[in-house]
Parts: C-alpha cells; structure tokens; sequence
C-alpha cells in the first residue's frame, strides 16, 4: 500500500513536471508572438495584419469550421478535400512500392532494372510536376500523383532495405524446418519487414503532407487546406491564414499519431515492444 | 556400438570458400559416422570447420567433394528430416513460443488441432508451460533455446544437428540446459551431432567426442566416453576423460594460434 | 551581405530591378520594406493606397492610354457545335448586359445599382468599401474589341518575341502569316455579334451540363463575371446567366491564381469559358497549342505603379537601382512597367 | 595470377550485368516517354505540348546553360541562387538544431520546455509559411526560413536520438578514467552523436530541396530553379519546364552524393566503416 | 598475506535498488578486504551482486549503507586511481587503439609526448604492437580487451577492477587472455578485484576466491588458492580446489534456481 501511494506520487510528480514545463514554454511562446503582434500594430508597421494577435486566429479558426468562406466551403470541406488526395495517393504509394520494395530487394536483376528508374525520379522534389501533372493528369489525380511520389519512395526503400536486413539465420532456420521459397516469403521476409514498411509509412506521410499543401497552394484543383491558405492570403485574411496552418499542424499531428498508434499495435501484437 | 545403424554418414568432405580472390579450403578428407541414437560432440579449434560440417549435414550449404547421407538418403538441401538448433536460437521473433514451435508443422499443412497437439507435447517436454503465448524477447536465453529444441523436434526429424547451442549461455544456465538436452535426448532417442567449445560440455554430454584438426578440418582423434548417465564432473573419471580431450586439444589450437599470428594477427571480427 | 545581394550595389543609374511576388503580397513586401515598389492590378494598387502605405507612380493608362487587359475566351471544341455556339452567344450577352450595368451604376454614384455593384464588389474582392470604391476609379469595363484592341495585343506578342519566349516558328507553326495575322484569327467578335440577337430565356438550354467557368481569384477586372452571376442585380430575382437560359457553375479549380491557371484548366479541359489576361492567352495559345480564342474584352486599363507612401520617388527615374515587384514575366503588368521604363531610356534585370 | 584473372571476369562480368540492367531500364524508360509524346501529338491531344519529346528536353537542358532566358539569367544564375538559399538555410538549421538537440538530448528540463514548440512548429509543412515569410522576411530570408524549417527537424531529431542512444558504459568508462562533465560531452557524448547527426544533415539536405524548389515555385521571389520551372510554365516552354526538372534532379544526386561521401569519409575517419 | 596493507576494504555494505514499486535488496552486509597486490575473485549465482560490489568500489554506483575505500580513501564517484574493465569492453569506437589508451591521459592534460611514451609502454605490454593506428571495430574479442587492460593501466591505478572481463571471449582466447592477465598483473604489481562466472578461471587466476551468497549478496565463503603459477588445470591440487569451490556454489545456485522458478521462471532477459 505505502509504496503505490509512493508509486502514485513519483508519476505525478514526473507528469507534473512535464505538464508545467509544456505548459510555461507554450506560454512563453503566445506571449511572445502577441507581444511582436502588438509590437508591430503599436508602432503602425505597414505589414502589422501579416501577424494577426492569437486570439484573432483562434477565432478565425472557430469561425472557418462554421461559416463558409469566400469559396463558399467549409474548413471541414476543405479538410476533406486534402484528405480525399492523401489517402489516394498513400493507397497507390502503398499498393506500388510495397510489392516493387520487396522484389527489388530480393532479386538483384529486379533491382538493377528498377534502381536506375528510381534514381532518376527520387530526387526530383514532387512538388516540380504541379505544372505538368495539374494538365495531364488532371484535378484529382494530378494532386493525388504528386502525394504519390512523395510518399512513394520512403516506403519503397524502407521496404528494400528490410528485405536486406532479413537475419539470414532465420531463413536457414526455416529451411531446416522444411519452407519452400513461398513459405520463405511469406513467412519470413514479409513479417520481418513490416517494422520497415511502418517507417516508411510514417517518414511518407509526413512528406505527403507536405505536398499536398505546397501541390494545392501552387495549383488550384478545388478545395483543400493549402488551397485555403492561399486563397485567404491572396483576400489578405491573414488571421484565416493562420487558421489554416493551424488546422494543418493538427492534421499533421493525428496523422502521424495514428500511423504512431498502429505501429504501436503491430509491434505488440508481433511481440516486439 | 558397432552393430548400430549408421545414421549420418560423411565420407571424404572438402569444402573450399572463394572470397575474392582467396580460397579457403576450410574442410579436407573430413569423415565421420554417427550412428543412429547417438550423441557425437564435435569439438575442436575456433575455425577449424566444425560450424561448416553441420551446416552440410543440415544442407545449408554446399560441399565441394565427398558424400553425406543422413538415414541412407545423399542430402541435398535443407529439409525437416534435419532439426537444427542455432547458436543464435534463430527464433522468429514475431511469433509466440507455439507459433514458433508450430512454425514446421504449419509448413506441412497439419490442421491447427493438429499442431496445438504436438507443440503442446514438446512445449511440455522442454518444461515450457505458461509460456505458450509469450514473444520471444520475453524469454531469457536458456528459455530461448528450449523453444530453438522443441521447434527442431516438433518436426519428428531423424536427427538433431546443434551448433553451440549454448554457446550464449551464462555457466549456470548452460549446466541446467546440459541436463535438460540429456533428458529430452533419452525421452526422444534422436541422433544427436553436437557442436561445442567446451571440452567440459562434450565430456558432460557425449558418447563420443570428435576432436578437430585446424583448418583444413578433418577428425583428429575419436574418444569415446563410456561413463554412465547422470555424470558427475568432479568425478576422478570425469577429470580424466577431461584431461586427455584437452591435451588433444591444446596442440590443435597451438597450431591456430600460430597461424594467426602469421595472418597478421587479426583473428576474427567479434 | 554584399555577397548575399550579389546585383543590389551596383548602382547603375538607368536600371530597375525586379523580383516576382505574388500580388497578395505586394502590398506587405512594400510595408516591410522589402521591396521599394511594385506593379500590380486593382485592388492591390489601392490596397496600399487606402491602406497608407503605399502610393502611385503611374497608372497603367499614362504608359499604355486604353490598353486591353482581361478578356474572355472560349475553349474551341466547347464552341464545335450549334449548341455550344448558342451558349456563347448568350454567355457574350449576359456579359455585354452586366458591363454595361456596372458602367452605368458607375456613372451615378449617389445611385441604389452604385450601392450593390460596391457589395458585389466587397464580396468579390473580400476587400473593404473603400478599397472597392477607390479601385473601380481606375478601369475600363468594356468588351468591344476594336482595332487598337488587336494592335495592342500584336504589340505584346511582339514584346514576347523580343525576349525570346515566343518564335516566328510558332506563329508559322500555327498556319499563321504573322502576328497580325495570328490576332486576327485568335480574336474572334462574332460571338458578340451574335449576342445582340440574344434574348432572355424561361427555359435553361443546359440544365445538365452547366458552363463550367474560369475566372481569378477576386480580380475585380473580371468584376462583370460577378455581376451576372449575381441574383440581387435583375429584379426578377435570376441572375443574367440565368435569366438568358444558362446555367454557369464555377469550374473546378475556380476561382484560380492567375491567367496560366485558367490556360491549363483549358488545356486539360475542365473550362469551357474563362476570364483571364491577355497575355497569358496569347502565350500558352501559342507555345502549348491550347486550343481558345478570344471573344470580348473584359476591361482594359487597371493596372499601378506603387512606391512607399513616404518615399521621395516621384518620377521612373528615381526607380533607379531600386527593387520592383512584379507579378511575373508572363503578365500584362511586367510588359507595361518594361515598356514605361523603355520610354524612359531605362532597363530592367531581375534581380537574384 | 589465374585468380586475379578470375577476379577480373568476375567483377567486369557482374559490372556488365549491372551497367546492362540500368541501361536497357533507361531505354525503355525514354522509349516508353517517346511513345507516349507522340501518341498525344498523333492524337492531337490538347495537352500535347505538355509532354515534349525527349529530345526536345535534352537540346532545352543544354540551350538553357548557354542561352539567356526570358529572365535574363542562365541556368547556371538559377542554380547559384538555389544553392545560395539551400545553403543558408542549412548553415542556419545546423547552426540552432546542433546545439538545441544536444541540450534537450541530454537534459529532460531543456526537452520539456523546447518539445512543445517543437511540435506546434514540426508538423506544418515548410511551405505553409510562405504567404507570411515572403512579407515578413522578405525576398532572400524568406526562402531560407522555409529551407530552415525543413532541414531543422530532421537536425534536431537526429541529435536528439543520438544523445539518447549514447552507451551509458562509455560514459561510465570515460568517468573511470577521471572524465568530468565537460569531457564527457566533448569526448563522449558529441563523437557519439556524430553518426545521427550525418543521417540529419542527409535527410534534412532531401527535405530542404524539395522546400526550395516548391518555395521557388510558389512565392517566385527572382532566379532559382523552381522560379525557372515556375516561369518556364507560365510561358508554357514545356520543354524548358522538363530541363529544369533534370537539373534539379541532378542537383539533387549531387547534393545526396556529396553528403554521403562526407559521411563515409568521417566513419572511415572514425573507424566506424 | 596477513601483514600486507589493505588497499580494497568494503565494510558492511548495503545496495537497495528501487524499480517502480519493488525494492530490490541487491547486496546486505557485504564486507570485504582485499590487500595491496592480491588478485581476488569474486564468484557467486547470476544476479547475487558480483557487478555491483564492483560499480560501488568503481564509483559508478551509489552505496545504500556501509562504508568502501581504496587506498585509503572514502570512496565518492568514479576516478582515475580505480582502474575498471568492462564485459562489453566499452572502448570508444571512434578511438584508434592509441587513442583509447590514451583518453584518461588526454584528461589528465598530459603533453602529446608523454601521451605516446606511456600508451606505447602499454600497447607492448598487451601485446598489440603494429594495431597502434587501428579502430576497435577491426579487433576480434580478446584483443578488444587487451585495450580495455591497457586502457584501464595508462592511468596507472591502484587498483583494477574487472567484471567478466573474457565473459565474451571463446573458449581458447579466454585461455590465453588469462596467461595474459596474469603476466601483465606480476608486471605491473596491481591490486585486482576480478569477477567472474567461472570456476576454472577464479581457480586459474585467484590468490582468494569470494564465494557469493545469492541476493541479497553476501560473502559466504573465502577460498585461498595457495597454488604455484603458473598453474595447471588437469592437476590433482587444482582440481581438488575447483570441485571445493564447484560444491560451495552449487549449493547457491540451486537457491536461485528455485527463487526464480516462484518469481515465474522468467529469468532475465537475453
Ligand atoms: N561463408 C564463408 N565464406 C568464406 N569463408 C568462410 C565462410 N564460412 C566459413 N568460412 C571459413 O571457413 C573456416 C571454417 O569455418 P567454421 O565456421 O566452420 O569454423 P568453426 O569451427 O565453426 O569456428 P568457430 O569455432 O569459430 O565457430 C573458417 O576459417 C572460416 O573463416
Ligand atoms: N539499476 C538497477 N535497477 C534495479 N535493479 C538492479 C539494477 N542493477 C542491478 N539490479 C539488481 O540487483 C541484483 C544484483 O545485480 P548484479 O548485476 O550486481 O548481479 P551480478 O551478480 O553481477 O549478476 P550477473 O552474474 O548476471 O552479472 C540483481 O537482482 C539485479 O536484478
Ligand atoms: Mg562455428
Ligand atoms: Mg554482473
């Protein structure tokens, strides 16, 4: 009994800590932008509304989930809209480099045909095909290709890296215990992968993100959160601006937070956390 | 002994290794019987091929001369006829002590009743129970390699071919897993080939002990250990048989050890 | 920071700098004092008027009198059939009828249609009553296209030609003679033409495939696209659209960012009609062979030089060294602060 | 000698191999781009233009070097002004994110109060800042700020890891041999971290790539490649759109080359390769 | 031994471990002197303490109760008078050979010269001349440890504590690095307190062994081990005394097997 009252009072006080000190530094930190805002309005700088006060922007983002905007959408519609070419374009990442990582890294032939290919388009940052991908693919798929190759090659070479990593013992372990090449496959090389494929999962996402909101702010395909960023920039609605980003921030965080939480799920459910 | 049916058969193995442009004969003229029932210790020098002898007996790698059969039949590959246990455990680290034991069995296609019937019959042997559904990074390691044998026998094979089982062991659990192996060998009554570093391991365990020459590998001397089960090591028996294995030994890692310091003295990545 | 600014200290006496800013940021770029001025359309010139920050230079009629600016065009196979024709022909009405309606609201200021084209506008624009009033000051609302119309628009392509993204191949290419030749068959008045016949319709002639349309983003050039989608401007409660049979709908996309927007939207065909600036609908018409052709004017004129508010520069000369802001080298804009400066005997370079 | 001969057709022979997978890959990559240019062109599809031969490309990428664009500038002009900002931005990043991982790596008061701002600020993508930085910062911090932000987390995640993951024997060895807190740091703790830090730098380079093209594209700014690709399309010289797409990618191999070569220089260095 | 000066002398110590809820009793009244010179090994079940009666001599743990000195000296964190070489080696990686000898040197703001002077002395004395220049990443097992003596002996302390300094080593190379140890250790006169698991190698090596009980750690019983070195391991003396100390920890080991069979036989992990 007295060590679990002592066991209670050691976590609290850790969470406590944790609690305060999150606490004090976002303080910190909306004190000091309302501080600049009121700065800049104060001494009447020209570009004062580029730094709307936080409580405009909590405002504004309150208001962007209720009244339509000058597109006539709600934020939720806008929401929607990225989160419709996301998941498009994740499903075809996946669907593509997940097969495509694990044949490249098993067969040298699959992966000295595939590599040059590869090499030619992973460093070209997505977001250059907008001008081109917007015509030819157009305004679904366009935005949802440029996801695609963001997202594309961290599952691909998490992937492939995976598939090189496989313990060669447990291979021979299987061998010995009678598996073919399919077993070996399926039950050897797949499962040991997947922790790889979940980092690539998590790194693609997080890149996906990115452009999706650099593809809608560049182009304009109907809707999205970077599309609404854009278009409350170009009416100079800066405390929507902000809300816009905000709202970005948290999709970013739930996002990989989910991606966090299944992997969490996998790990244990394979028994390796 | 001699009566016995021969079970693993080597006859004349050479195994030579390209790398790069070196070729490292590793086994030579390297011939052996194990006769069916028996435990054969293989001991000998670090590098002398011992690891390389069971890996072609289990199939996983190839020869470049001689023959192995194991009950009459020329190996060629891997396959369940041959339990091997691993150093390493080799353990899937994604799936439970019966999905692991099991893991031959599902290969086979066996019905799930099946299966939970005879990974439930060696979970019991290798004194597992309660432990069915853990991973196996919750086990320690004496734990791990009763999993690594009762995944070997699940699948009924003729012969069991281990390569420093407990190699990772601390001295304690590898005394305990010495007994352990003893008895699930007398409950099993499996051909046993048995590789070890340790002279006090092969003379605990072994009908015979097979003591290496350094590389190229070939058998040295064979000793047989005629004493009875349960052993005592502090015997004056025990010490004696301990004592001549040892000498054998010595000689064949002196020449080892010249070799290396010839090499230029880098032994071999730990 | 000399190295930084690698072309900023060279302090030539006849050369402009410019960089590319998109107009929405002009303004801000001129507060924060990161540029020294910028070239932009209404209402990003009087935001910075009304706003305090900045003033005008120039306007674009003292360097170009009556230059055509937005214009509307037709994607061609949208306009291949009897039925399509029909529904520019009436589109062309609506949009004659609501320029014409803003004209005359303009034209009296104390009345009620004076009051509504500022909401529209305010709406529109997402601008304040007097930024709106201040910007319809200093545009043209017509769709007539007449002869200095054509010439001016040879005159840019010419100005394309000179800096080399537009080649003689091209306008060969296209079957065309030269460059009068090409505006000839790029302009096409017909449909306006054909619009005077138009008359208000009970019944909608596409109820199912409405015109999807191209327009940018709170350009109040396009001011006449927003008057006739308006319900509150006939009293019959319909919008001009509809009041003459049509149903319009903004394509996806819409409102767009700029005229090479609303361009690629025609090329991978998701706009039938759009209003956009001249120069891109030159440009992309000839180096992507997107197949459009002009029918109306939108507006001509609209267009500033802005400096900061408390600056000396009072003349193109006192741009000298300095940073402009332009909205690309694809606009009308860049085309007429290049031509003001020419006049001037002065250059201008981008700066890195 | 026989062997050495062997050796010789072993490698030329797997050499071979690779050089013919790669380049039968990348001729069937151009012939399929070919192909499909001149369907569209036969086709007389309205966006024809869009997809230029590769022929077309490779004389645009070489005209673009020597033949002043609309702008004024070479491609080399674009690059150095690309390269300007990637460098900034990344000294910036290096500057702030080694420190600041470093303390909030090795103190949990430093990583309470620095996590919260770090997670209001990770999960927004670079680019959402534009409309605000282009005002705020203007025309040359404006782009670096964006670059910063891409390259700054990867950074700082790095190190982070890295002090984290640093062996407490090596610290309880440097401590037996009379090591105090500073030494530790600099002996132990900063060697340590090294590695993590590589895989930052790397990771960070990728990010702070696409950042700047898609920076370049969306707020314009003057010279770089993503302006060139941006104004290369309002112009609709597709095929000048297409040669700077190549340029980035080959600055993209090269950048990644070049940190991987540092990379394996210092572990070799460190005896770590 | 009696009339020589202590240099190790623990009195009476006590160790509590607090994880989360359980307190874990690790060492209770645990005393022991060790003299100027002598080589004691410490022995006794997995768990029973051995390592942390060493990290608390080292510095690198903090006592619960009792009293530890070196040299005379109240013992108050790690330095560089207490000698330490890990299981794990613990070399820094990215440290040439040299470079590791010479880290304590290097705090000590020694001159580059007598850096070298003194890191060469050492590199000869274990005998890994010409691998100066050469990361630990190159070096097999027992030359790693080499560097660890070396290293822990650059300082020149009074003492040397080790903790299964071989434990990683196989079989021959542990052999080896004890004849190794053991002429470095009549070489350089220090006092050592050596841990091991192995019963052979405290008989190869000790002048006492510590005879551990299981947790919480105690000493149970002190063996002398008056025999001549070198020593030989298939002698009737030594094997006499390894079968006494064999018997002594048995009976110790068998306490621990049964508490960890009630704690739910998981042991610890791998
Ligand atoms: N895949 C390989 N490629 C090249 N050489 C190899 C390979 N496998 C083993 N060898 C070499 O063959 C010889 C025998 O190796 P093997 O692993 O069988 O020895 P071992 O007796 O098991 O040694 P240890 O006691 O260290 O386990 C060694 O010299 C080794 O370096
Ligand atoms: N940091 C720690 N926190 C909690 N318990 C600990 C800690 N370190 C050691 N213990 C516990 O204290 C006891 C003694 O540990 P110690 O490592 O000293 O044993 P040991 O004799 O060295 O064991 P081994 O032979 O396995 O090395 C063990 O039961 C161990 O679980
Ligand atoms: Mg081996
Ligand atoms: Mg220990």
């Amino acid at each position: 009994m007295k060590s679990i009252v002592r066991l209670a009072r050691g976590v609290m006080s850790r969470n406590w800590r944790r609690v305060l000190l999150g606490g004090l530094s976002i303080a910190v930190f909306i004190g000091a932008w309302q501080a600049y805002s009121w700065y800049l309005n104060a001494n009447d700088y020209g570009y004062a509304a580029y730094i709307p006060y936080p409580g405009e922007v909590a405002e504004a983002f309150l208001d962007s989930f209720v009244t339509t905007d000058a597109t006539g959408l709600l934020m939720m519609d806008h929401i929607f809209a990225s989160l419709k070419r996301i998941f498009l374009g994740f499903t075809l990442a996946f669907v593509i480099a997940l097969p495509a990582g694990l044949l490249m890294g098993s067969y040298q032939t699959s992966e000295g045909l595939g590599m040059p290919i590869v090499e030619i388009f992973r460093p070209i940052p997505p977001l250059a095909w907008i001008p081109i991908f917007l015509v030819v693919l157009g305004h679904l798929w366009g935005p949802v290709a440029i996801v695609f190759f963001g997202i594309f090659f961290p599952i691909l070479f998490n992937v492939m890296l995976g598939v090189k990593r496989v313990d060669p013992i447990l291979i021979d372990a299987a061998k010995t215990l009678g598996a073919g090449r399919q077993h070996i496959f399926f039950k050897v090389v797949l499962p040991f992968t997947t922790p790889y494929l979940m980092t690539g999962i998590k790194v693609g996402l997080g890149i996906g993100w990115m452009c999706i909101v650099a593809a809608e702010m560049v182009g304009q395909y109907g809707g999205g959160v970077g599309y609404y960023i854009w278009a409350m920039n170009e009416f100079s609605l800066y405390d929507y601006v902000f809300a816009g980003i905000a709202v970005i921030a948290i999709l970013g965080i739930l996002t990989t937070g989910v991606a966090g939480q299944i992997e969490r799920r996998l790990y244990i459910w394979m028994g390796m956390k | 002994m001699d009566g016995d049916e021969v079970n693993i058969r080597m006859e004349n193995l050479l195994k030579v290794f390209k790398e790069d442009t070196r070729e490292i004969v590793a086994l030579k003229g390297f011939s052996l019987d194990v006769v069916d029932g028996e435990l054969v210790c293989l001991l000998g020098p670090s590098g002398c091929g011992k690891t390389t002898v069971l890996r072609i007996a289990a199939g996983l790698e190839t020869k470049s001369g001689g023959h192995v059969s194991v009950s009459g039949e020329e190996v060629s590959g891997a396959g369940p006829n041959r339990g091997v246990v691993f150093q390493e455990f080799a353990l899937f680290p994604w799936r439970t002590v019966r999905k692991n034991i099991e893991f031959g069995l599902e290969i086979k296609k066996m019905s799930a009743d099946e299966r939970e019937a005879i990974s439930s019959k060696y979970i019991d042997l290798v004194n597992l129970e309660g432990f069915e559904n853990v991973h196996p990074q919750k086990l320690s390691g004496g734990m791990k390699q009763r999993v690594g044998i009762a995944r070997a026998l699940a699948n009924d094979p003729a012969v069991l071919l281990m390569d420093e089982p407990f190699g990772a062991l601390d001295a304690q659990t590898r005394n305990l897993m010495q007994k352990e192996l003893l008895r699930i060998w007398s409950a099993t009554k499996k051909t046993v080939l048995f590789v070890t570093h340790s002279v006090d391991e092969a003379v605990f365990l072994a009908d015979r002990i097979v003591v290496m020459t350094a590389r190229p590998g070939m058998v040295k001397k064979i000793i047989s250990v005629a004493l009875p089960r349960p052993r005592e090591r502090t015997s004056a028996d025990f010490i004696t048989i301990r004592s001549e294995v040892l000498q054998v030994l010595e000689a064949e890692f002196k020449k080892t050890m010249m070799r290396e310091m010839s090499d230029g003295g880098v032994e071999h990545k730990a | 920071y000399v190295v930084l600014d690698s072309n900023d200290g060279d302090g030539a006496t006849n050369v402009v700098y410019y960089t590319v800013v998109p107009p929405a940021s002009m303004k801000g770029a001129l507060a924060a004092g990161q540029i020294d001025g910028y070239i932009a359309w209404e209402p990003f010139v009087s935001d910075s008027v009304v706003g305090g920050v900045g003033k005008v230079l120039e306007w674009s009629e003292e360097i170009a009198p009556n230059h055509p600016c937005c214009v509307v065009a037709v994607h061609n196979p949208f306009v291949s059939d009897q039925e399509g024709q029909e529904l520019a022909a009436r589109f062309m009405r609506a949009h004659m009828d609501a320029t014409d309606w803003i004209n005359a609201a303009m034209a009296d200021k104390e009345s009620a249609e004076y009051d509504l084209l500022k909401n529209i506008s305010v709406e529109f624009t997402m601008r304040n009553e007097s930024v709106v009033e201040e910007a319809l000051q200093h545009m043209q609302f017509r769709y007539v296209m007449d002869d200095q119309f054509s010439t001016a628009l040879e005159n840019f392509t010419g100005m394309y030609m000179d800096i080399g993204v537009v080649d003689e191949e091209k306008i060969a290419g296209g079957g065309y003679e030269n460059v009068t030749d090409f505006i000839d068959h790029y302009v096409n008045e017909s449909y306006l033409g054909l619009a005077t016949s138009v008359e208000p319709s009970d019944t909608i002639l596409n109820p199912d495939s409405a015109i999807r349309l191209g327009f940018l983003l709170g350009d109040i050039h396009q001011l006449a696209q927003a008057v006739a989608s308006s319900t509150d401007v006939l009293v019959n409660g319909k919008s001009m659209f509809e009041d003459y049979g049509l149903n319009v709908e903004n394509a996806i996309g819409a409102p767009f960012a700029n005229g090479g927007a609303v361009m690629d939207a025609f090329a991978g065909g998701y706009v039938d009609i759009g209003y956009l600036g001249s120069p891109p609908a030159i440009l992309k018409h000839l180096n992507a062979e997107i197949d459009t052709t002009i029918v109306a004017q939108a507006n001509s004129e609209g267009s500033a030089i802005v400096v900061e508010a408390g600056s000396g520069i009072t003349s193109l000369e006192g741009l000298a060294g300095k940073t402009v802001a332009t909205p690309g080298e694809s606009s009308i804009q860049f085309l007429l602060l290049k031509m003001a400066l020419q006049w001037e005997g002065m250059e201008l370079k981008i700066k890195t």
